[in-house]
């Protein structure tokens, strides 16, 4: 084919030259086919190397370059923007490891040598058939999808927010915040949560690029990385948003009372409510499931209730199209459901409540408004904390949830507070307290002796029943001898696990669930925010138990990858090493469609054939190698590039 | 020396063969070979072959029968696994059977034997196929073959996905029902098509009194000729004498086929349609033999077979009208005969005459002599 | 000039191709009208001295079926190469070797012995075996060598074009024929069938899902399976997707899974290592242990993915130890 | 030549087994001079038609290196190349390929000790089998 091929074998200081006979090996290769000629240079990677390479090219029109030199995973990218910068296509180039695998494992000097020759052939045969490939652009929207409003998601819709992008801050509640909105105080430095959370979120709600829409969820995404079209349903609130200021003159007309379950359904609240009292956005919302007007009845008494005439009953669900870059996903976790352990008594034995409950115990916008009072009204006299409920656990969830011990220890902390009298007692198999200050607010605790103790075997062995008109508790000590307690309130503190509804996002984001539930990352440490459908990204609990810390890094370093790619007005530069499906040669047999991890091969139902979605492909070739009408080609690991490499080690 | 003459390939029939004759001083036969250079090797590679693909892979042993061998090894596959195929599917077999015995029987007549007979023996080299005998017996009939044979395929398409190679056969059945739609096409070729042959040969089409004339002269010329062309010569090894015994039992066979087949046509089918029956309705089977009629018949084809009756002495073919006299009809001139020779015809028990076609045609021995 | 000539040839073959060719039907006679046959033992008495009378190059086109087993077969396929303009290999036996390639998998010996000596059904005491010559007091007789191999045609002569199928469709005769005569022939080697595979064309290919996961290959006779559904899907192997299309899905039609009988598509270099590999990605395991039970459900790999490819495929049959 | 030096063609996936390659070259260990590598971007690219065309071509061994079950940078290539290559190895049975001719194993970036122990047993193992003959047909 008339090709010029320059070979460039570096002597690499002392490393290739001593190891074989270099002389040989340059006659060797400039005996080969198309070769213009083949030369040494010390170093081919210095300064001078890469200028005299890049001096050569022009000189002899070359047009297929081989450099038998070290590995290509230390110097094919610097290579290439030599062939670059002279104008030739970059991957036009062949890189022979010739030190790493050759001269630094062959001590025999002949042996290496004809190694070394048969590498250079195979490299030739191959370099022949290499095809210019472009690095391409691609417009892409910059605005970003955020779905879930609790605090990860916030604080990546905060870092992301900014001109001439807009964030689509996506809640299914009426009110953002998530979990971290219902507690009292947070560990480790009992910073209140409101005080916290309050302002980031009424900032997220008035800020310009940011636009929430609670009642939402997402039901469909199309796209790929920098084009999504996001498909999102609001439900009808009958509120309006703009007028309504939370007076409440529209919750005493209602005559329907409901378990409230923001209060973990510790209170009521009737069918036209406001979540808890400082809910932000603060504008009521009809339960259409409760609401008399909504079961054929004609009772309209919040509307004629309402001084400011917001209440519309006719306002219907919206559907919206959003077209994002990326898309966030945050979207909380669920207690581990202590009923699963019919023996904690939960449910059956009175005032065993779970940690979310004792929070809003806690919590001054809570049903008791801050009191710990039981069932009966009455303060208990002692308290006992069970931790590792569900987690750490071969018959639940194997994983530690790594927060409960922090927040027992708080809840201690704010339990003595409230009820100096009452006795705390800890029952625990292990302590976990990473961080640079959780364990200092366990000695603090320890020394002011606010709480006892007790070190169980395993949460497996706890039983928990009513005796006597109190709770009664057995275990097995840590020595293996059972103990028992009686107490007042118990309060279990139950694994963090995926969120009940996580699988129908997993399968709208086509990405994959992992043990528990959580979403699974796309490389748990090098990539632990991103997933293997590029452009979603997960912050938070969503991913794995965490705590507020972590979850709002995350949440911000999702925000900070999506930066880094989608700038707006700039284009998104492609892989150029991907796969390609020809389709006149495709038969639409869907061997491709199944295998691919990325989702990139999809069924073209009118062509019928399948088309790669060069986007999500990331060229590793497994459908190249399975396509049984060898209709696919991955870009620079061709069939053919292959195929002659293997004849040039062989022949 | 003698004089040395090859007949390479030998043609109008399935299969590779090569006749070498060897001619003594005088120009009569000394010697006579005939070679089969062709083999695949069918024993050999289908070890190792799942079962299942058996009926598939023995059907190529030959590919102008191969129904024949798919439902033999799907029979196979049967006893292999001791299952029994639901009635249906045996009666589709024998459905698929028969549709391929029909126009196989055809492709032989026209295609492959057919031209010594229509075009005659002696004919040119280019005229002697099956576009001679289109030629001899005119287009709208050799379109009319054509097309019988091809419909009559179709059955067979319609059955087991293949007008050719059959594929539907497996241990207990077959892989496809027949559904309604199947049975009315397969009802609209078969129906009609029976009375369309049949309606050739009653209406006289011009060849076929000289075609039933010069098919006895096939029965003769065929029966004479000289047994070392058919391997019984001096000197066979074992190898040749089992050979010799199959042909031998073959002649016997398709003897009693011709022989029935003729007598229903010219002598039953007549006494039906003058007393008012519809032809073909009576099959005629030969009754099982007992060892000392085998003899006897034996020894007269045997005589037949060497040319010669006691009586006349020499070594002449018959002629035509000598073997038309020995059943009793006139010569050949007077055309159809008027009276019926009643009193000669004894009366042969009536049966399925299919059941003698199954033996008749054992698969070739697909190995060179 | 008069019409012009074709031949057709049979070599190692069942006839099955022949058929094809009658079968034909009506269209014979435009074939005939628009061309002379010169040579077609099955049906013509035209002997191989005909041939050799003819001027090279006087053949416009020969159609020949079969593998070449036995010399003369090559012999023949090279006389008729020399005499014709185009050589068309017509039928899977002389495209990719055929079902009588699956002989490459014994050696030439084993095939004799087998045959000759060991079936039940023969009776050879002096174990005698065919022979190249053979002298009756005399009397000179031969016959065609044996050859070590089966090859496929274009192993032996040059080949212009390929009619695919065992037996190819006779519209795909009538259209290769007809194209010669119009002159509007493809470029040189091309395949004259569909370019896709037969999924293309499949009646069950609405049935089948983005994703096929199987636990367990199912034997035919082992399993009932929905005539309506894909086989792959129902664990019945199907080559479909590896073979060429253009055979009218017959065995489909017949609810039998594809056999690979078009052979390989264009950019395949060999159909059994791809029926391979696209049969493992449907496995549905990742233990090592459950991936080999499942693998060990599929029976005869090597007969079953290089049916009719054995001969043209890379490795052409077994590896012989002895070989010089 | 007296004693048979078999050709053994490497097939390393760039992300795992072929960074032990390099590990093993930084390490200086010495590794037998047989090997002759291909690099690919994963193990599951690897086309049983390779394997086939390379024994072809005159190699007396194959040896396909991937990344641990697990730790395959695409997630589940590695899975692949574990299922045709089992499959392939009971076809290549039907050939009379003898099984150690053709080897999967795993070895992560880190492993240059175990990528040299694979070599050399591969190397030993084939030097036993003797030369893969191939000319036959």
């Amino acid at each position: 084919m008339g090709e010029k091929i320059g070979i460039y074998i570096c002597e690499c200081g002392p490393n290739i030259k001593d190891a074989m006979n270099l002389d040989e090996l340059v006659t060797f290769a400039q005996g080969l086919e198309n070769v213009a000629f083949a030369k040494t240079f010390k170093t081919l990677c210095s300064e001078e190397g890469k200028a005299l390479i890049g001096k050569e090219i022009k000189g002899n029109h070359l047009t297929r370059l081989v450099i038998a030199a070290c590995s290509p995973k230390e110097h094919e990218v610097t290579f290439r923007k030599v062939l670059k910068s002279e104008g030739l296509n970059p991957f036009f180039l062949q890189i022979v490891n010739i030190r790493e695998q050759c001269a630094w494992v062959i001590k025999d000097r002949s042996q290496a040598t004809e190694k070394a020759k048969f590498l250079i052939r195979a490299a030739v045969h191959r370099v022949i058939h290499h095809e210019p490939l472009e690095e391409r652009q691609m417009e892409c929207q910059p605005d970003v999808l955020v779905i879930g409003g609790g605090i990860a998601g916030i604080s990546s819709a905060l870092v992301l927010a900014q001109k001439n992008r807009t964030v689509y801050l996506v809640e299914k509640l009426p009110c953002v915040g998530g979990k971290v909105a219902r507690y009292e105080e947070v560990f480790p430095n009992l910073e209140c949560a409101s005080c916290m959370l309050d302002p980031k979120m009424d900032e997220v709600l008035h800020h310009e690029h940011i636009e929430v829409l609670t009642l939402s969820e997402v039901q469909e995404v199309l796209g790929s990385y920098g084009n999504f079209i996001a498909k999102v349903k609001t439900k009808a609130r009958h509120v309006d948003t703009r007028q309504c200021i939370g007076c409440g003159a529209c919750f005493e007309a209602c005559p329907v009372k409901v378990k409230n379950e923001y209060n973990e359904g510790l209170n009521e609240r009737k069918a036209i409510y406001v979540p808890y009292a400082g809910a932000l956005p603060y504008v009521a919302v009809i339960d259409e499931e409760h609401c008399l007007h909504f079961q054929g009845k004609d009772c309209v008494a919040c509307q004629k209730g309402c001084p400011f005439g917001c209440i519309h009953f006719d306002e219907k669900d919206q559907d919206r199209e959003l077209r994002v870059g990326a898309i966030v996903l945050s979207s909380g976790f669920d207690l581990f459901d202590p009923t699963r352990a019919s023996e904690l008594g939960y449910g059956q034995v009175e005032n065993v409540y779970t940690s979310l409950e004792f929070e809003r115990l806690l919590s001054s916008t809570g049903p008791t408004g801050g009191k710990i009072l039981m069932k009966n009204g009455q303060p208990p006299k002692k308290i006992a904390i069970i931790h590792c409920v569900g987690s750490r656990d071969k018959r639940y969830n194997e994983h530690c949830s790594g927060v409960c011990c922090a927040y027992s220890l708080k809840f201690a902390h704010l339990a003595k507070a409230k009820l100096p009298e009452a006795s705390i007692v800890q029952i625990y198999s292990d302590f976990c307290l990473p961080g640079k200050a959780s364990q200092g607010f366990f000695y603090q605790l320890d020394q002011d002796k606010k709480s006892e103790f007790l070190h169980m075997r395993g949460a497996d062995t706890i039983k928990i029943d009513q005796k006597d008109g109190r709770i009664h508790i057995t275990y097995t000590d840590v020595n293996g001898k059972p103990a028992q307690i009686a107490a007042d309130m118990v309060i279990l503190s139950p694994a963090i696990e995926g969120a009940r509804d996580a699988e129908t996002l997993a399968r709208v984001l086509h990405i994959s669930q992992g043990k528990a539930g959580f979403f699974v990352e796309e490389h748990a440490k090098l990539a632990p925010v991103s997933t293997m459908n590029e452009g979603v990204f997960i912050a938070g609990c969503a991913q794995g138990p965490k705590d507020i810390q972590s979850a709002v890094a995350e949440g911000q370093a999702a925000a900070g990858r999506i930066i880094s790619r989608l700038i707006p007005g700039e284009r998104l530069t492609l892989e150029p090493m991907v796969s390609v499906v020809d389709e006149t040669c495709c038969s639409g047999c869907k061997t491709c469609i199944g295998l691919c991890p990325y989702k990139a091969p999809i069924y073209d139902a009118e062509k019928k054939c399948a088309v790669i979605n060069e986007l999500l492909c990331k060229g590793c070739g497994v459908c190249v190698a399975a396509c049984p009408s060898g209709a696919i080609k991955a870009r620079h690991f061709t069939d053919q590039q292959i195929l002659a490499e293997i004849k040039g080690l062989l022949i | 020396m003698s004089k040395h003459i090859t007949i390479d390939p030998i043609t109008r029939l399935e299969g590779h063969g090569k006749i070498d004759i060897f001619l003594d001083e005088k120009g009569s036969v000394e010697r006579a070979y005939f070679q089969v250079p062709e083999f695949r090797g069918f024993e050999k590679f289908s070890e190792g072959r799942a079962c299942e693909e058996m009926p598939t892979l023995t059907q190529k042993i030959c590919g102008v029968c191969p129904t024949a061998h798919h439902i033999a090894s799907s029979k196979t596959l049967d006893a292999l696994f001791n299952v029994n195929p639901p009635e249906a599917a045996k009666k589709i077999r024998e459905l698929m059977f028969n549709a391929f015995m029909f126009e196989d029987h055809m492709l032989h007549f026209y295609v492959l034997g057919g031209p010594d007979f229509v075009v005659g023996p002696d004919a040119p080299k280019a005229e002697r196929n099956i576009l001679g005998v289109i030629g001899k017996v005119g287009v709208d009939i050799g379109k009319k073959v054509i097309d019988m044979r091809n419909r009559v395929r179709g059955v067979n398409a319609t059955i087991s996905g293949s007008s050719l190679y059959p594929v539907c056969g497996l241990p207990g059945g077959i892989s496809k029902p027949l559904t309604a739609e199947d049975i009315t096409s397969i009802n609209e070729i078969i129906v009609p098509g029976l009375v369309k042959v049949s309606t050739i040969d009653e209406k006289g089409v011009s060849g076929v009194e000289e075609y039933s004339g010069t098919f006895l002269q096939q029965l003769i010329t065929g029966l004479l000729c000289p047994p070392e062309a058919l391997g019984m010569g001096k000197g066979s090894t074992e190898a040749t004498a089992s050979v010799r015994q199959m042909l031998y039992e073959r002649m016997i066979r398709t003897f009693q086929f011709r022989i029935a087949n003729m007598v229903r046509q010219e002598v039953i089918n007549k006494i039906l349609l003058k007393n008012g029956f519809e032809a073909n309705i009576v099959k005629m089977k030969f009754n099982s033999v007992t060892d000392a009629d085998e003899a006897v018949k034996a020894k007269w084809l045997g005589d037949l077979l060497r040319g010669y009756d006691p009586k006349r002495g020499e070594e002449k073919p018959f002629t035509i009208d000598e073997v038309r006299a020995m059943f009793g009809y006139g010569p050949k001139e007077t055309g159809h005969k008027e009276e019926v020779p009643s009193e000669q015809t004894e009366e042969p028990n009536v049966e399925e005459e299919e059941e003698n076609e199954n033996r008749e045609e054992p698969s070739q021995p697909d190995n060179p002599v | 000039m008069g019409k012009p000539k074709i031949a057709l040839y049979w070599c190692s073959s069942c006839g099955g191709c022949e058929e094809s060719v009658v079968d034909l039907a009506e269209d014979i006679l435009t074939v005939v009208e628009a061309v002379e046959i010169v040579f077609w033992p099955v049906a013509m008495d035209f002997k191989y001295e005909d041939i050799a009378a003819i001027p090279d190059g006087g053949i416009v086109a020969s159609l020949i079926n079969g593998a070449i087993r036995m010399e003369e077969q090559a012999r023949i396929a090279k006389l008729l190469r020399q005499k014709s303009k185009y050589v068309i290999a017509h039928g899977s036996c002389a495209h990719l070797g055929g079902v009588v390639g699956l002989a490459n998998f014994y050696k030439k010996n084993a095939v004799l012995d087998r045959a000759y000596k060991e079936v039940p059904t023969i009776h050879n005491a002096q174990g005698i075996l065919p022979k190249e010559k053979t002298d009756d007091s005399g009397r000179e007789i031969e016959l065609s060598a044996f050859h070590d191999t089966v090859k496929a045609l274009d192993q032996v002569i040059d080949v212009d074009y390929y009619i695919p199928g065992c037996p190819p469709p006779p519209n795909l005769i009538k259209n290769a024929i007809m194209s010669l005569l119009e002159g509007r022939l493809p470029p040189k080697g091309t395949v004259l069938a569909e370019t896709k595979a037969l999924c293309h064309t499949c009646p069950r290919r609405e049935s089948k899902p983005d994703k096929i996961m199987i636990r367990e290959f199912k034997r035919v006779w082992e399993t009932e399976w929905d005539p309506s559904r894909c086989f792959l899907d129902q664990g019945i192997i199907c080559l479909g997707p590896v073979t060429r299309g253009g055979c009218g899905e017959r065995c489909i039609q017949a609810n039998m899974p594809c056999k690979g009988c078009f052979g390989a598509l264009e950019s395949v270099i060999d159909q059994g290592a791809k029926s391979a590999s696209f049969l493992a990605s449907i496995i549905n395991a990742e233990d090592p242990e459950e991936i080999s039970q499942i693998a060990a459900s599929i029976p005869d790999p090597a007969g079953l993915f290089y049916r009719f490819s054995l001969p043209s495929s890379i490795l052409k049959g077994k590896i012989d130890k002895e070989a010089k | 030549m007296e004693t048979f030096e078999p050709k053994i063609v490497g097939f390393l996936c760039n992300w795992c087994s072929y960074e032990g390659a390099d590990s093993a070259g930084k390490a200086q260990k010495a590794c037998p001079a047989n090997l002759r590598v291909v690099r690919v971007m994963c193990s599951g690219r690897i086309d049983p038609q390779f394997v086939i065309q390379t024994f072809m071509e005159g190699a007396d061994g194959v040896l396909i290196l991937g990344c641990h079950p697990g730790d395959c940078h695409y997630k589940e290539g590695n899975y692949n190349a574990l299922k045709r290559y089992t499959v392939l190895k009971n076809m290549l049975k039907g050939f009379g390929i003898e099984e150690g001719r053709l080897r999967l194993d795993w070895v992560s970036a880190t492993e240059a000790d175990k990528f040299v122990q694979v070599v050399s047993d591969m190397v030993e193992h084939v030097k036993q089998l003797g030369p893969f003959n191939h000319h036959n047909h």
